[in-house]
């Protein structure tokens, strides 16, 4: 994942429904490919409009799978260790399997490594953590949307399209 | 008989009544061979053979080498001990593998394998009633004393007291050297300086005196030949035993018929046993032996079962087995006793000769206007006495009367009235033997007030092994006459108040230590021999006298005690008509253990008794106090033993203290709170104790048991604990025995405002109606369902049972025989290394016995009936603690046993709380001597069993049903290709049990006894509702099981509580 | 009457789950400043309850160091009471832990947007209450040096694996799944904010938030992702809450014990940890708002929401206290019936009725609007219901021990000193690791606020150009 | 570069755990009744002893039986260790000029006992029964381990008759015992259940 620093311009929004518009509008320009979008938090407009730009998210597969995996691995470990050296206890023979008892840990596992596999396709999808990465500016987790776009001078067209769409600010940075 | 009926009586008849009337009684050495000991393990194991002398060898051949060998040096008993204790871990605290080392021998002894326990046969000298014991050796440390079972006396039981004797042996707080007195101080000193100054002392004094307990055996004429050596009357010999009922026995029954003994009770073919307060299952004159007769006589068997009527003031854990209770004034029992022989007198068919029946006719002429008005004064009618008098002549029967409990200065007297009424019921001659095999009396009755008035005159006194100025009331001012005699030596096993006057205080060797005999039964004599070597610098009191002999030249042509026994036997080997050599004889004694032949005689038909009739006494009115001997810690002289200050009493389960009974009514009326402190005054004394109520007592009584109270620091353990109720007593003696009378003192009680807990082991007592518990069947019930079996193993279920393996093992305790005694928690406490945790963390109710005696009360508070139930693990085949633990630390084996891991354990206490039965037990502590509190004391560390692990704290233990007793059966079956037969394992419980209550065994043998008593009608498991009707409690399946109660009157309707889920 | 008694049960449940209309006024922009201000300088009031908290603390570390030196007989419990007030304090705790997952989770399936204000703070409280819980096993536990080791299926040199048909092996599970689900979450909703923070600080403490905050950035491409793994996660998280409790109350209901052994435990066991659980979310988040000065964010609005959601639980709690007591006598089972009574008018009846006024009767007081209102009187019923559950466990616990089959081996049970000390250090422990994550970490979910707060439109008057 | 040394942290905990816990695994902790523990990798264990005995030339060379010396080994749950009197049943005439020979002699004239470093040590709550393994007998009186002693013995013991000064040569570890036990034998019958070679419930050992 190497990545080479790639100088390109920032564009600050403040308001939800610019940032929104501009998302719209700079989605369909293939001058804008390469672009990010920033936001300090997730409202649903944003989110709406990212499902449209990146599909649905697949960290549901992700989930699906841990939690798959969670469930068999609970009763399999059960099941294996039962038989590995069958222990009578409570007037069980040994022999007998006691699966009301195993859907516990089928159930307690496939939340464990449902939950910790959703947050590793979060991490996977989200292409984070990178070590790599800059924060662009600060205010972005305050109260600003940014959209940066690579490759682009302050003096560019893109640049101007932003600033029209409502940037308050749009100022060239080194990179992320 | 029906098939069905020999088939049972075969597997519950018990060993032959060796001293049924009927039969003779054979000499048993012609059977032993010469060349075995008496070593279970050996016996199974032909590989090893014994070689002669193997015993003699630890003791030394002369007084110079014996001297010697008590240094320091390392010689085989020593390795043997090493070798023991050769696991010896390296520092604390330490995770690195630690370094244990293996001490070889120099030569092995060949009656000593590594690893194999080697049984040595012995005497029990727990009381004056000599049971046989086998002593469990492994590495020449004794680990276990057990009834030995082919003994007459003991028959294979052995009572709680016998079981303790190896904390007695093992006691930290035994004298570890001989000392002089300097001043206040007692220095230590060594043998030789003791035997030099005593023999130099006593040189120069014109009259010595010996004081002992009751000496057994030969021990009596030993210390007469000491005595006379010396240059001594024989009378200047005194003996004292606190518990008067020998003496009161003996003297009426010398004033009957001309001898001074004791009859031979024999329980066992008495159907119906009179008790008039006595207490011969608690105390009383041979616990064991009388509990054994009594659950062959009494309990249920083949569609029958015996009667035992009690009529008693106190409430007696004799009185408690009873079928009826009668509860007396204190002071009555010889009225009702005469009112007995009155209506036996007017029942036609009662027996007794004419000039018996004459004497007999003239004394309750003589008191006829007294015994006239008894009836209302006693509050018993006269058809109670006349129906008992009835059905006394209809079967073998017998009438006990008296006991410690009750010792008044008419003891004597109600003996008398005894024998009036056994020889109108034909007694003597079928169930109380005098006239063969009768019991010789141990002491001498009336010495104690004898050694008081002579005194005076003496220049010194030994003492040996008796302690009168705490076991006798401190009016008779035994201290401050002792303390007169200018030289007293106190020889004593464990150092007691006698040291307070003696000039020199000499350790005395534990019987486990020690050469001796006894003839518990006239002709039949039992041996005692050492097992291990002293184990403190201490040395056998017979062999500390013959060294003293020695150094005042007045030498006895003995070395030791034995040579002395060696000459003595020869007489019972002249008797014996044996043919082997008297070495040869010697040895097969030693190794069985005791060899006799019933010795008889004729006595005069009756003396005239008039005279001592002339006065009858009063019942009392007033309040009163009786200070029975307690079961246990008897006179005090064991409470310094951890293990039965915890037992607790029977009655009132209450363990490390004195209490004051009282009846609750009595209580309630006189402003008296549960655990309130009473003051006890009487004209001479005041005791601060604390009231209990003990339901059954009488109204007019008041009763402070005697054995604690003990106010000096020689024991941690005894310190402290209760007080002590003699100083009450005013000095009065039976008028006939001299014998010290300890109860019906008139006192007062003074409510306090101070409270006091008491730490009693139950705080519940009452199941009122519930059968599931407890179940009890009338004898006709039983008669109805005669051939009913019971499955207790198969009942609906949903998984498929267990698979089958060659055993499965099962318990059955019978309730009907269980007297309460307590006997089978202290083996149980013995054999399985249960810590003792002392009084405060009883209060807290952290118990660690793994069999707890419930004892439940039913009906009327002034007199209750009462069952016990032990109860230990069940050993659930549907066990609720084995599937809630987490890491498999108590699983099920394939036999069917709940096995508790201890090493697994991590201390959730899960299983506890899911065990309906509660008898779990956590290891809240690590028990050790001297840590967290004195009082918990346990284990000298050489005093643990080797067998069995040694838990730490934080882990669950329980009963694991002996399993180290199974596992070494099984080695021995597998060894010889076999598998474990019925009764190769015993329990420790189940062996020592005085009544035969508990059986063990294979369930899956249908030869096995348990197996007929799983599947007898009366057979039920607890909580397991009622499979009659198809229902099945908690459905645990245990695996123990009980054996109902029976009663002899059909039960009033039952409710059905039991319930499941 | 009506003017006391204002809104109807259906209001209630409406009440807590929906939000109330709030009159905001701050807006996005104040979020951080505001709420990052504060939890630098914190009011002097926390440096005197992070000292107290340590005391606490201490005194429970030494009382627990004795107790591991000398033995599990430091505590009171006896046979029959193997357990005691260790087990009651780990029920306690959990249920406390209940209601942060409740409130971040469920709620946010139900888009309840008053959760916003207070989950991070419910959170931080369930996970430093589940980890004082988790602590109370091994307290409890005879041999913790082998407890901490075998409850867990490791392969080992004994070649000998768990039980697992054993509840406590389900409890070892479910608590560590729950500690490990809560964190996660608890934790994901922290990354954004963390953010925040490194971008505010600077030097080594940027470093820290830096490393804690996983390098986020607030790429859309994240916040997409982000947003379905939050929902998933709640959603993962939503049975678990359910799930945990019950197991906690299999540990009693799988036993034969009288008094234990019934069904409606797991529900009833969950309600009572949701009552606790809310109750301790008001009686933390009151005083926490005053000490951060964060009332600006927590509104009245939001509290008033929370105590319905406690009204709502604490009539359930009611319900099957009621139930449980119809059941008993119902079932016809001697055993539990006998309990039953006992625990109303039995030795340990006083705890019965602490717990019954506690938790079914003083609550009753939040029908009223006027004490809604009224945040001291919300702060001491909260309390009240608190010290209530906590009864509740105690007296399931004890009263179904100290007396049930067999009458011979009864007892009775009296915490210790060194019980009650540390049951004081678990306070101690849970206030400590509480306050010092306030002091550090933002109180207040900050990404989560803004989105309950007016959006930052462009105004009307400053319209682009088009 | 923050947040890069943030990732090198990251990574070096999770090693640094994963590692303690393999540790961990590997060390199973032992009861604390006797402080012993049980090491995966503690065998081998090969401590001075006061008299280098030499088992290979014993019982190696001179071929003398395991149990000659080991006598207790068919009738105990102990094997025993020889008496110093066996040992001077030959060495009162045989090498005599040796040193050790002379210590032991000297040492059994002073009724001086030796005291041996045990090797072969379990703790104290397991209870083995050396005559359970090696005297065990089936229904038909036949060996079920088979009629050569020795060969019993080097089962667990390793080869003795090739070790000078013994070490030892096995785990004895639960893990290590239960690998024999609850190997299957033959079934009885065809198509029985086979069962397990000996018991693996609990109190077998452990009481």
């Amino acid at each position: 994942m190497a990545r080479e620093k790639v100088p390109g311009i920032v564009a600050i929004f403040s308001y939800l429904d610019d940032i929104c518009k501009t998302v719209e509008t700079i989605d369909k320009r293939r001058d804008f490919d390469g672009h990010e979008v920033y936001s300090h938090t997730s409202y649903h407009e944003l989110i709406h409009l990212a499902e449209d730009k990146y599909g649905s998210s697949e960290v549901k597969w992700f989930t699906l799978v841990g939690a798959l995996t969670g469930v068999c691995s609970g009763f399999a470990m059960c099941l294996w260790m039962d038989y590995d050296w069958p222990i009578v206890v409570g007037g069980k023979t040994a022999g007998i399997y006691s699966l009301p008892a195993y859907v516990v840990f089928g159930f307690e596992l496939m939340i464990l490594l449902g939950a910790l596999a959703t947050i590793l396709g979060m991490f996977v999808m989200g292409r984070f953590p990178n070590p790599k990465d800059t924060v662009l500016d600060p205010r972005l987790s305050d109260d600003k949307f940014a959209v940066y776009l690579p490759g682009v001078s302050p003096d560019s067209e893109q640049a101007k399209l932003l600033k029209d769409l409502g940037a308050e600010e749009v100022y060239s940075t080194t990179g992320r | 008989m029906s098939k069905q009926e020999v088939d049972e009586l075969a597997k519950l008849a018990e060993k032959p009544e060796v001293f049924a009337p009927s039969g003779s009684f054979e000499a048993p050495v012609r059977d032993v061979k010469p060349g075995e000991y008496y070593a279970y393990a050996e016996e199974r194991l032909p590989g090893i053979t014994e070689v002669e002398g193997s015993v003699e060898a630890d003791l030394p051949v002369s007084p110079q080498e014996k001297l010697a060998t008590q240094g320091f040096s390392l010689d085989r008993r020593d390795v043997l001990r090493l070798f023991g204790a050769s696991a010896v871990a390296s520092s604390a605290g330490c995770i690195q593998r630690p370094e244990e080392h293996i001490v070889s021998y120099i030569r092995k002894p060949r009656d000593q394998v590594p690893g194999v326990a080697t049984h040595y046969a012995s005497t029990c000298d727990g009381c004056a009633s000599s049971c046989g014991i086998v002593v469990k050796t492994k590495g020449g440390r004794p680990v276990k004393i057990e009834g030995h079972d082919e003994h007459p006396v003991s028959q294979g039981a052995l009572c709680g007291v016998g079981q303790a004797g190896l904390q007695a042996l093992y006691h930290p707080e035994r004298l570890k050297g001989p000392r002089v007195r300097v001043g206040e101080r007692l220095d230590e000193t060594t043998w030789d300086d003791v035997f030099e100054r005593i023999a130099k002392t006593l040189g120069s004094k014109a009259k010595i005196g010996i004081l002992t307990g009751a000496p057994s055996g030969h021990a009596l004429e030993f210390y007469k030949e000491v005595l006379s050596n010396m240059g001594q009357g024989e009378d200047q010999l005194y003996t004292w035993e606190p518990n008067g009922l020998f003496t009161s026995i003996a003297k009426a029954h010398e004033f009957a018929f001309g001898e001074l003994d004791l009859p031979r009770v024999e329980l066992s073919s008495a159907q119906l046993v009179v008790g008039i307060s006595s207490d011969f299952l608690d105390v009383g004159t041979a616990p064991v032996f009388h509990g054994k007769g009594f659950s062959r006589g009494h309990a249920y068997a083949l569609g029958k079962r015996g009667r035992f009527v009690a009529f008693e003031s106190n409430y007696t854990l004799t009185g408690a087995k009873a079928d009826e209770r009668h509860v007396i004034n204190p002071g009555a029992e010889v009225l009702v006793t005469l009112l007995l022989v009155r209506s036996l007198m007017e029942e036609p068919g009662s027996r007794g000769s004419v000039a018996q029946r004459k004497q007999i006719a003239d004394i309750l002429e003589l008191q006829k206007s007294v015994l006239d008005e008894a009836y209302a004064k006693v509050g018993i009618e006269k058809t109670v006495f006349d129906e008992l008098a009835h059905s006394l002549l209809q079967m073998p029967s017998v009438i006990l009367a008296g006991g410690s409990s009750v010792f008044d200065h008419n003891a004597t007297q109600l003996q008398l009235a005894a024998i009036f009424a056994n020889i109108l019921i034909g007694s003597y001659g079928a169930t109380l033997m005098f006239e063969d095999g009768w019991m010789p009396c141990p002491v001498v009755p009336g010495d104690l007030k004898r050694l008081l008035s002579n005194a005076e005159d003496l220049d010194a006194l030994i003492v040996v092994d008796t302690n009168p100025i705490f076991s006798a009331p401190p009016s008779w001012e035994v201290r401050k006459v002792l303390e007169r005699i200018p030289f007293v030596v106190s020889i004593q096993n464990f150092p007691n108040e006698m040291d307070d006057v003696a000039e020199f205080v000499l350790p005395n060797n534990h019987y486990l230590e020690s050469w001796g005999d006894a003839q518990p039964v006239a002709g039949f004599w039992s041996m005692r021999q050492p097992v291990v070597r002293s184990t403190t610098n201490s040395r056998q009191a017979e062999d500390i006298l013959l060294w003293v002999l020695a150094y005042m030249e007045k030498s006895l042509p003995y070395k030791d005690y034995r040579a002395y026994l060696r000459k003595r036997w020869q007489k019972i080997y002249d008797m014996s008509g044996t043919k082997v050599s008297y070495d040869h004889f010697l040895q097969a004694v030693t190794r069985r253990g005791f060899v006799g032949r019933l010795q008889t005689r004729t006595v005069a038909e009756l003396s005239n008794v008039r005279d001592h009739f002339r006065g009858l006494p009063e019942p009392l009115t007033e309040l009163s106090l009786i200070s029975p001997l307690d079961s246990r810690l008897h006179d005090g002289r064991y409470a310094h033993l951890p293990v039965l200050q915890e037992a607790g009493d029977p009655i009132t389960t209450i363990t490390w203290d004195t209490w004051a009974g009282f009846n609750p009514h009595t209580m309630e009326a006189r402003g008296i709170r549960q655990g309130q402190v009473v003051k006890v005054k009487s004209s001479v004394g005041e005791i601060e104790v604390t009231a209990f109520a003990v339901p059954g007592v009488h109204k007019n009584l008041v009763v402070v048991p005697r054995g604690n109270g003990h106010q000096d620091h020689r024991s941690t353990i005894s310190y402290k604990n209760g007080v002590n109720p003699l100083p009450l007593f005013l000095r009065a003696e039976d008028r006939y025995s001299g014998q010290p009378v300890t109860s019906n003192q008139k006192i007062e009680v003074v409510v306090t405002e101070k409270r006091y807990r008491l730490a009693a082991l139950q705080k519940t007592s009452d199941i009122g109606e519930r059968s599931d518990i407890i179940k009890k069947h009338s004898l006709a019930t039983l008669k109805r369902n005669f051939n009913k079996k019971r499955d207790l193993d198969h009942v609906p279920d949903l998984f498929p049972k267990l698979e089958e393996g060659e055993y499965k093992w099962g318990m059955s305790i019978d309730l009907d025989r269980c007297t309460g005694c307590g006997a089978c928690m202290i083996a149980c406490s013995v054999e399985n290394n249960v810590p003792q945790v002392g009084r405060e963390q009883i209060l807290l109710g952290r118990t660690m016995h793994w069999i707890r005696l419930d004892r439940y009360f039913h009906g009327d508070l002034n007199n209750p009936k009462a069952t016990f139930q032990p109860v230990m693990c069940q050993h659930c085949n549907h066990a609720p603690c084995e599937a809630v633990c987490p890491v498999y630390a108590t699983t099920h084996d394939e036999e069917g046993m709940n096995a508790m891991t201890y090493n697994r354990c991590v201390g959730t206490r899960y299983c506890a709380n899911a065990c309906p039965y509660k008898v779990r037990r956590f290891n809240w502590w690590t028990h050790k001597w001297g840590e967290m509190g004195k009082r918990q004391m346990d284990r000298n560390p050489r005093a643990v069993n080797p067998d069995v692990t040694v838990r730490t704290r934080g882990v669950m233990e329980k009963c694991s049903l002996c399993v180290g007793r199974i596992r070494d059966a099984k080695h021995v079956a597998k060894a010889e290709g076999r598998k474990v037969k019925d009764r190769d394992v015993r329990t420790a419980c189940q062996q020592t049990c005085p009544a035969d209550a508990i059986e063990f065994g294979n369930v899956k043998d249908p030869t096995s006894r348990i197996s007929s008593l799983r599947t007898h009608y009366r057979a039920y498991t607890m909580l397991n509702g009622d499979p009659d009707h198809h229902h099945y409690g908690l459905k645990t399946l245990p695996s123990v099981n009980y054996l109902a109660e029976v009663t002899l009157k059909e039960a009033p309707g039952k409710k059905e509580t039991g319930s499941g889920h | 009457m009506v003017s006391i008694w204002q809104g109807s049960y259906r209001e209630i449940v409406w009440g807590a789950f929906m939000s109330d209309a709030v009159d905001w006024d701050k807006s996005v922009s104040d979020v951080n400043n505001g709420v990052l201000a504060a939890t630098g300088k914190p009011h002097p009031t926390f440096y005197v309850a992070l000292g107290l908290s340590l005391v606490c603390l201490v005194i429970g570390i030494v009382a627990w160091a004795l107790q591991i030196t000398y033995g599990t007989g430091m505590a009171g419990l006896n046979s029959p009471v193997y357990w005691g007030v260790y087990i009651t304090d780990f029920v306690f705790w959990v249920g406390i832990g209940h209601a942060g997952t409740l409130i971040s989770a469920i709620l946010f399936l139900f888009r309840a947007k008053w959760r916003n204000s207070i989950n991070r703070s419910a959170e931080a409280m369930t996970v430093f209450a589940v980890i004082t819980a988790g602590l109370f096993p091994l307290i409890h536990v005879g041999r913790v040096w082998l407890a901490a080791y075998w409850m867990v299926p490791l392969p080992n040199t004994n070649n000998l694996w768990v039980n697992f048909r054993s509840p406590l092996m389900w409890d070892v599970f479910a608590i560590s799944t729950y500690l490990t689900v809560s964190l996660t979450f608890w934790y994901m909703g922290l990354v954004p904010d963390l953010a925040s923070m490194r971008d505010r600080t600077r030097g080594y403490k940027r470093l820290i938030y830096g490393f804690l905050s996983f390098g986020w950035t607030g790429t859309l491409r994240q916040w997409h992702h982000y947003e379905a793994g939050y929902g998933f996660l709640a959603a993962l998280a939503t049975p678990l809450v359910l799930s945990v409790h019950s197991i906690v109350s299999w540990d009693f209901a799988m036993s034969v014990q009288p008094g234990w052994h019934t069904t409606i435990f797991p529900p009833y066991f969950v309600a009572g940890a949701i009552l606790s659980g809310c109750a301790m979310v008001y009686t933390l988040v009151l005083p926490f708002r005053k000490m951060f000065n964060l009332e600006g964010f927590i509104r009245h609005e939001h509290l008033e929401a929370l105590i319905k959601l406690t009204l709502l639980t604490s009539t359930i709690v009611a319900y099957a206290y009621g139930i449980e007591f119809f059941i008993a006598w119902y079932s016809g089972n001697p055993y539990e019936w006998i309990i039953f009574q006992k625990r109303a008018y039995g030795p340990y009846a006083f705890y019965f009725w602490v717990m019954t006024f506690c938790n079914c009767v003083f609550p009753l007081a939040f029908w009223s609007k006027k004490v809604r209102n009224n945040t001291t009187a919300c702060f001491i019923i909260c309390v009240l219901v608190n010290v209530g559950m906590w009864f509740e466990r105690y007296n399931i616990i004890i009263s179904s021990l100290v007396e049930d089959f067999i009458p011979g081996s009864w007892g009775h049970y009296e915490p210790s000193l060194t019980e009650i000390a540390i049951t004081i250090g678990s306070f101690g422990w849970f206030f400590t690791w509480l306050l010092i994550f306030c002091r550090f970490f933002p109180f207040v979910s900050m990404s989560e606020l803004k989105l309950i707060m007016p959006k930052p439109m462009r105004p009307k008057d400053k319209s682009l150009a088009a | 570069m923050v947040l890069r040394f943030c990732w090198i942290a990251l990574t070096a905990t999770c090693l640094l755990m994963s590692g303690s816990s393999y540790a961990w695994w590997m060390w199973t902790p032992g009861d604390h009744v006797d402080d012993s523990t049980q090491n995966m990798f503690d065998y081998g264990y090969h401590p001075k002893q006061p008299i280098d005995f030499s088992h290979e030339l014993h019982a190696g060379k001179r071929e003398i039986p395991c149990q000659y010396c080991h006598s207790a080994a068919r009738r105990s749950i102990s094997a025993g260790i020889p008496s110093m009197h066996t040992c001077m049943g030959c060495h009162q005439y045989v090498r005599t000029d040796k040193e050790p020979i002379q210590f032991l002699t000297q040492k059994y004239q002073e009724q001086d006992p030796i005291r041996w470093t045990k090797v072969n040590d379990l703790p104290d709550y397991v209870r083995f029964s050396h005559q359970a393994h090696l005297g065990a007998k089936d229904h038909e009186g036949k060996l079920l381990l088979g009629e050569d002693e020795d060969q019993v013995c080097i089962a667990c013991h390793g080869p003795v008759k090739e070790m000078t000064t013994y070490a030892q040569w096995t785990p004895l570890q639960m893990g290590w015992c239960i690998s024999c036990h609850n190997q299957k034998r033959e079934p009885e019958s065809p198509g029985a259940e086979p069962k397990n070679f000996a018991a693996v419930s609990c109190n077998t050992c452990h009481y």
